[in-house]
């Protein structure tokens, strides 16, 4: 664990709110999906919450991030709004996506969300190519100040991914490319020890996938992926060196994930006390415990901050059920952005 | 009319323990098969398919693989090449395109650049259809790519006693098949035989017959052609259901004989309309069976979107009973006839 | 009837120039357009195309890429989603089975998933087609893959003046665009306009006019249909030709116009004939203009085949000049029709 | 350089006879293409011409290669046919493919060559199988000594493939499974400085290739490309481990081809100080030079050698001259084994 020292008390709240704002969401989405709100899978984020929220807390308003089926932690930790995940989730027209695109598809590239993604390392190669545009913003800055795109010259892209992506032919492809060409890409890779149902031991034939950096001559980190100001010291550095065209970096966050692969899943084919020692090392809990030893804040203090957590969810669940189901026709609707007289490219 | 066998007592399988009992089976008669795939082994798969086949056959036989579609199908067709017959899982349909070079430019191909001096028995079970909400990267049907890609064989089988038997034959071929299992039949049930038989590929079957108009359906549309050829029965019309059972090869013979009863053709699909494998139906029909059309050809498809996630969204997306019904009912009230004139 | 504009004084380019001035012009239009690929820089393209482009435009703008197909596309589309026009090119579109996962299941469907809040303005320049002697793994016509994907438009340019006016619209739209051109055609001459102009996407040409049967061709195959017409003429005959430019959007009222005036459909395509995008033109007509049908519908297409090595091989796999010509013969010979009734 | 010592001058002998037959049959075919004999690409082997001819006197009877774009010393190396490899490369019947293949697609199963390949990569994950198929032939040999397979129970598969292929996913998924299951599989990479047209600075940001087998736990080693003995010690051990189920190696050969990437290309992109450099360092000429140096023979007796193998060649070129070109109906055999009465698959 990580010393308070030099964070000022207001982001050290933040962080802990975001935590539980994720946990607690998981919870619910989780509770709603057995309720039959949620029509379609959910990978839940529970017990992974300090690596979305230590490494997005490194990033700014022009930095972009890709991520995965278990997405809702990341989009969350970059400021997704609650009430337009659950109308996601519910499959209703307030959602993010107008209900097309669900759990595995929530984007918005306002907020520098370019997407969770449904197939494993998918968002890898897109993150790349964000990388790509921001490194083009630092030209753009120089020789069109007022293209809005130039505000984007310090950016950084952040793409999360597996354990199990690692072994993905995406995953070398786009880390070769990001290092070759030096853009400001941190690859995070979030090492729960299980690909679905898999152990690691099983999928792949090390134990430090940072140590894969090598192979791309940039930075491997290793950063307690249950440690929400490990990861964000980590990741805050990677994301220093990459601004200032240092190029690429790969950061490893040792954590796990409490539940089964997706709801539904009991998680049986994991020895017991390995979840025991994981629980024990619950990122929430112990990031809580932390805070009241120091002199950040105060029980009362984390209380309300809960509580508020609570009152967000409690409205963001009422908004989704209040959102109106969209029409089936709309379906042939966002194929292009013409309509092209519908039937014609229909 | 139907090449699967009558069991002697009827003995009810779901299509999910099928096609287990199909690749038990197979392994049982050849020590040499190998079952490659995501999952596959301890948790028997996402869908519980290859349940219980790890215990069975040890994990020298049954190979968990790390997610690498590319290479893993790159193994399979490399232990194929040396003789070992291999059934690859891909988990969703949908994760093919991260092997399609090894699938299309490789395995495809093998027999045929190396002038039909290589084999390569190696079968990949696709995952297919949509499982209801499970939007665009999980739900698509693709099964066209490879009906283009010639040095395929693509098997859709579409009940279990026509899993079981197809897969058994898709097993032994000597060359490359794509065996698409939908996600929405592993639960449906039906009457398989116990004894080891084996439906021949490049057979169709007459599921229903009928004398008003044809109606081409496969995987999990023939469910619903069936029902919707009961509620037009309710109306007076005659439907015949037919299932290509597989589309490469596919049995023309066998659609030019229902089509010589009927005359009307309607061709159901769950993909996309454009270029599906509705497409090519139709093309053989308008090329081949010309003559014997009485009225225009009628596709009854999925539309020309990705899946959208919203069950209202999807279930317009896909073809349900009501459309194929008003699809038959168009194409039986068309008074367009094509008249032989030599 | 061609939405190509004449140019004042007659300027013949390459069908490859044509293309290095579209991106030329489009780069200097748009500074912040990016190009990408394998050896496209110095090199300027395996086949020149991009030749003088980073001596001209940087190598901050011009990027040669590893050879990693998949993540090249995803680059250029995730530049694209954050408003950087792209194009990149595919060496032999065959190389774009590395890639699906990023075309189709990412760019494909990246403005659907979003309920349409994100746009890809990118361009995948896939080559395409035999060489001569390419074999089977540097000679595939890919395209009906892509027209099955709902969320692709895809254009196919054969002439140097469609190239060029195909290639700026398909640069400016902003949805993914994946445009073919042919190997063969790289060297072919024609007049191009100086000027800025578009051509449409979604806009057929009728290349010949004729009364007696409609011949759809594009890429390669159009200038042997036109010999094919040309040699037919002198039998009597008169063939239209039509090249439908996009196959995504398809040009169906062009298609109807000229099946108005013909009443017969011959289709030519490269690629082998099971399910092709051939198949999808036949069916637009069996269902929507089977009424003007006057005899079957005729395919002269490549065989169900890879492609073999040797020339006379591959000669007999893609349809020539005399096999277009009987094709067309038997079609305007049929006396089967199809009659109306209401 | 090597020494000489410990080995046979038979063997020795047998080294510079394949070297010869290689960088001949490629001078060769380089001619007859220009003479209009070859209708194809050609990607002359000229100059790795150790490499082949190394890795490949490591191999055995029942074992495996697979092989690239740039096949022919490959498998001339592992006992192809200059006869049947040029009446491939003219298109005639009596081809290795019967005139479907061509260069790129070169393979004879008997001769435990699974082919050329026309796809950067492509031969990889290939290999990975053909390693599995040899791991399950010690079970065999085991349960079912009869079964003819069992005789494969020692074999090891090398794949060889180029720097460029090393930055394709295909690469390191392939490593992944084979380093995880411990498959006799041996990577041969020949890194000859350039991917097409590209030099290997402008593709991946690393210098030594071999240093990416840490991704994967397993021994990444590097061989002179020009020494066929430091080349053949390096796969040899390699490949007796392999043998012995420790599982796969990545073996990195530094090299150059001393031509274009292809027939036709003249390879202007590269310093005229680096061609020099590497011409200098011909492994053909040195090898000649070391034998010269040695014992193992006399110059009369590698003139010999040299004569038998321009004889051989002679006859090749003869033979497939003499070959009849296929029929065009041939086209539309050999998709699949059984005809299923010609048009209805057709
Ligand atoms: C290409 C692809 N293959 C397989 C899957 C099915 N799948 C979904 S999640 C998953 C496991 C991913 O493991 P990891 O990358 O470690 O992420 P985690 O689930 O542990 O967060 C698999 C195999 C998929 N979605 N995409
Ligand atoms: C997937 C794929 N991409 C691109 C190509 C085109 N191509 C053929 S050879 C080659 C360069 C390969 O470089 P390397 O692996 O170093 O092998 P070398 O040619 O140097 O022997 C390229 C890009 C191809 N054949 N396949
Ligand atoms: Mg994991
Ligand atoms: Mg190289």
């Amino acid at each position: 664990m990580q010393s308070l020292a030099g964070y000022s008390p207001a982001f050290l709240k933040e962080l802990y709110r975001k935590m539980v704002l994720i946990r607690r969401f998981e919870e619910r989405a989780a509770e709603l999906r057995s309720l039959g709100y949620i029509p379609g899978f959910l990978h839940p984020y529970i017990g992974q919450e300090a690596v979305a929220v230590g490494a997005c807390a490194a990033l700014g308003s022009h930095d972009y991030i890709t991520s995965t089926h278990r997405g809702h932690g990341h989009i969350l930790a970059r400021g997704g709004d609650p009430r337009y995940m659950y109308a996601e989730l519910f499959a209703r027209r307030d959602g993010y996506n107008r209900a097309k695109g669900g759990s595995l598809h929530i984007a918005n590239i306002e907020l520098g969300i370019i997407g969770a993604n449904g197939i494993v390392g998918g968002g890898i190669p897109i993150a790349v190519g964000a990388g790509l545009a921001l490194k083009q913003a630092r030209q753009i800055a120089v020789h069109r100040p007022d293209d809005p795109r130039a505000r984007r010259a310090n950016g950084v892209a952040v793409t999360f991914f597996g354990d199990g992506a690692s072994n993905q032919g995406a995953f070398h492809e786009s880390l070769n490319l990001a290092a070759l060409w030096r853009l400001p890409v941190i690859f995070v890779c979030e090492n729960n020890l299980y690909g679905e149902f898999t152990p690691q031991h099983k999928h792949q034939p090390i134990r430090d996938i940072a140590t894969r950096a090598s192979s791309y001559a940039i930075p491997g980190l290793i950063a307690d992926g249950n440690d929400v100001l490990d990861v964000y010291r980590v990741v805050s550095k990677a994301a220093e060196d990459a601004r200032k065209g240092r190029g690429p970096a790969l950061v490893e966050c040792k954590t796990y994930r409490h539940r089964g692969h997706y709801e539904g899943d009991m998680g049986q084919y994991r020895p017991a006390e390995e979840v025991a020692f994981w629980l024990e090392a619950d990122p929430i809990k112990n990031y809580r415990r932390l805070l009241l030893a120091g002199t950040v804040c105060s029980e009362e203090e984390l209380q309300a901050l809960d509580e508020a957590v609570e009152q967000e969810l409690e409205e963001a669940v009422a908004f989704a059920k209040a959102s109106p189901h969209p029409a089936p026709e709309e379906a042939l609707e966002d194929v292009f952005v013409e309509s092209y007289g519908g039937r014609a490219l229909l | 009319m139907t090449a699967t066998p009558k069991a002697e007592k009827e003995r009810r399988l779901t299509y999910a323990q099928a096609i287990r009992e199909a690749l038990a089976e197979e392994m049982e008669r050849d020590p040499s098969l190998l079952l490659l795939g995501e999952d596959i082994g301890e948790p028997g798969g996402v869908f519980g398919v290859t349940q219980g086949l790890l215990q069975r056959f040890g994990e020298e036989r049954v190979l968990d693989t790390p997610i690498s579609e590319e290479a893993v199908i790159g193994a399979a067709l490399g232990a194929a090449l040396l003789g070992v017959p291999t059934v690859a899982e891909i988990m969703f349909s949908d994760f093919a395109t991260l092997a399609m070079d090894q699938i299309v430019n490789q395995a495809a191909k093998f027999r045929y650049m190396t002038g039909g001096r290589t084999s390569a028995p190696l079968v990949i079970r696709m995952v297919t259809g949509t499982a209801g909400a499970t939007a665009a990267q999980h739900s698509q049907s693709l099964e066209a790519w490879f009906t283009a890609t010639p040095g395929l064989k693509v098997v859709t089988a579409s009940t279990p006693a026509d899993a079981k038997g197809l897969l058994k034959s898709a097993i032994r071929d000597p060359d490359p098949v794509l065996f698409f299992e939908h996600k929405l039949l592993y639960n449906s049930r039906g009457a398989v035989p116990a004894e080891d038989y084996l439906i021949p590929l490049g057979e169709g079957r007459v599921v229903r017959e009928g004398t008003d108009v044809t109606l081409v359906a496969y995987l999990y549309m023939l469910p619903r052609a069936l029902k919707a050829a009961e509620m037009l029965a309710s109306e007076g019309l005659s439907v015949e259901v037919w299932d290509p059972r597989t589309l490469v090869p596919f049995d023309r013979d066998g659609l030019r004989r229902s089509l010589e009863r009927t005359g009307r053709l309607v061709i159901v699909q769950e993909a996309p309309r454009r270029n599906g494998f509705c497409a090519e139906i139709a093309a053989i029909a308008a090329e081949e069976f010309f003559p014997l059309l009485k009225a225009p050809i009628k596709r009854v498809c999925g539309t020309n979107t990705p899946m959208p996630y919203a069950p209202e969204l999807e279930q317009f997306v896909i073809p349900d009973e009501e459309r194929i019904a008003a699809g038959v009912r168009e194409t039986v009230h068309s008074t367009v006839r094509a008249v032989s004139g030599g």
